[in-house]
């Protein structure tokens, strides 16, 4: 189950579609707005996504880590979200504790490192696109 | 031919459209399609090394070849979660 | 936050224990009881505590994980138990989420090697005590 | 001297009692009082090595002495969550 909305996200849905009876585990990762980061304040972040391709890539990392006893779930929120609100929820489900905190380990993981969401972060100090001032003049090279 | 370009975040701001539509005259790879954003938005420029490039919804090979009719996106470094 | 009950419990009351502005990540397990263990089918798990052990004892783990970045919060149910019942909820709050993962799986680990709860399966087989007829002449030495 | 024994789970079925007044008429410690109640309840005995004690709440040393009016738990393999 893979959702990206501007509502607000509830654990609730996703926890009933990992349950499963023959799942004894159930990993939830919450991934709330911090009220700073690196040390600046932060009031609010726009979040803003390629949907269509986001949607996609979540579904494929779903299927990547899916196995006949590992079952996974996430819901991303986009849009205006202040400190306190939850971005996102991982859910995945096995039949003992390990393979459940692994695969949601894997799952918040990729989607941090694959999934095209950005943010906007806005503090006293003006609004800018989180990484965006880092990856000026980086120096890897395409490959 | 053409394509259907979208930048998103910092990308969007450097070339200051978050859509273009591009003519293709020669063929072309994703990494000659980036390239060539770099050369015609200097602002682009300075982040080509960190920006990837997604064909059709796709994260793309940098030798991928850009067809006619791709919606081809610049990806700067995401930040969800 | 530490709770053993009779009744069900539900994740959100250790959500908001373990929220903090300063925290961007929430791990979460989700303990449920399975259809089957080690082979067996089960049809009713039957819990029950030292209590006031068993809180001191959670209070106890919770206090050795605690630091000035990381909150957790614990709530285990006992008494009669079906499939698909929670057992366990466990959550741990922190900045980043390596820190918030590592703490619940130490939380569940240590309230499942510790934590004076014991658990009688029942099943076409019979009914016993789970963990118990391995024990019988085991060959560890006291020390 | 007395204490009071609790016993749950496999250890109360095997005891065949939950709770039990202990008289003490030596120094005791948890290990022989675990003994003890191996050599008075044979039931116990093929469990000895699986048991920990628990004194007013806290798991015990097996060196720890056992004073008058303590709650002693015997505290089968534990198996919450």
């Amino acid at each position: 189950m893979v959702t990206l909305t501007d509502e607000p996200i509830t654990i609730d849905p996703l926890l009933a579609h990992v349950s499963r009876p023959s799942a004894g585990g159930v990993a939830l990762f919450v991934g709330v707005v911090r009220d700073q980061a690196e040390g600046r304040a932060v009031t609010l972040l726009e979040y803003e996504a390629y949907r269509p391709m986001a949607l996609a890539e979540m579904e494929r990392i779903v299927g990547e880590l899916r196995t006949d006893d590992v079952t996974l779930a996430v819901a991303h929120r986009i849009g205006a979200l202040r400190v306190g609100d939850t971005a996102v929820i991982c859910a995945a489900s096995a039949p003992h504790r390990e393979e459940a905190f692994a695969a949601c380990r894997r799952l918040i993981d990729e989607i941090k490192a694959r999934v095209p969401i950005w943010k906007r972060e806005h503090g006293p100090e003006g609004a800018y696109w989180v990484g965006w001032r880092d990856a000026r003049c980086a120096h890897e090279h395409h490959s | 031919m053409s394509v259907r370009l979208l930048a998103f975040a910092g990308a969007r701001d450097a070339i200051g459209a978050a859509e273009l539509a591009l003519s293709l005259t020669e063929p072309t790879t994703a990494r000659s399609l980036l390239a060539r954003l770099c050369r015609e938005h200097p602002a682009l420029a300075p982040y080509e090394s960190s920006i990837r490039l997604a064909v059709n919804g796709t994260y793309a090979a940098w030798e991928d070849p850009i067809h006619d009719g791709d919606e081809v996106a610049l990806i700067p470094p995401v930040a969800g979660g």
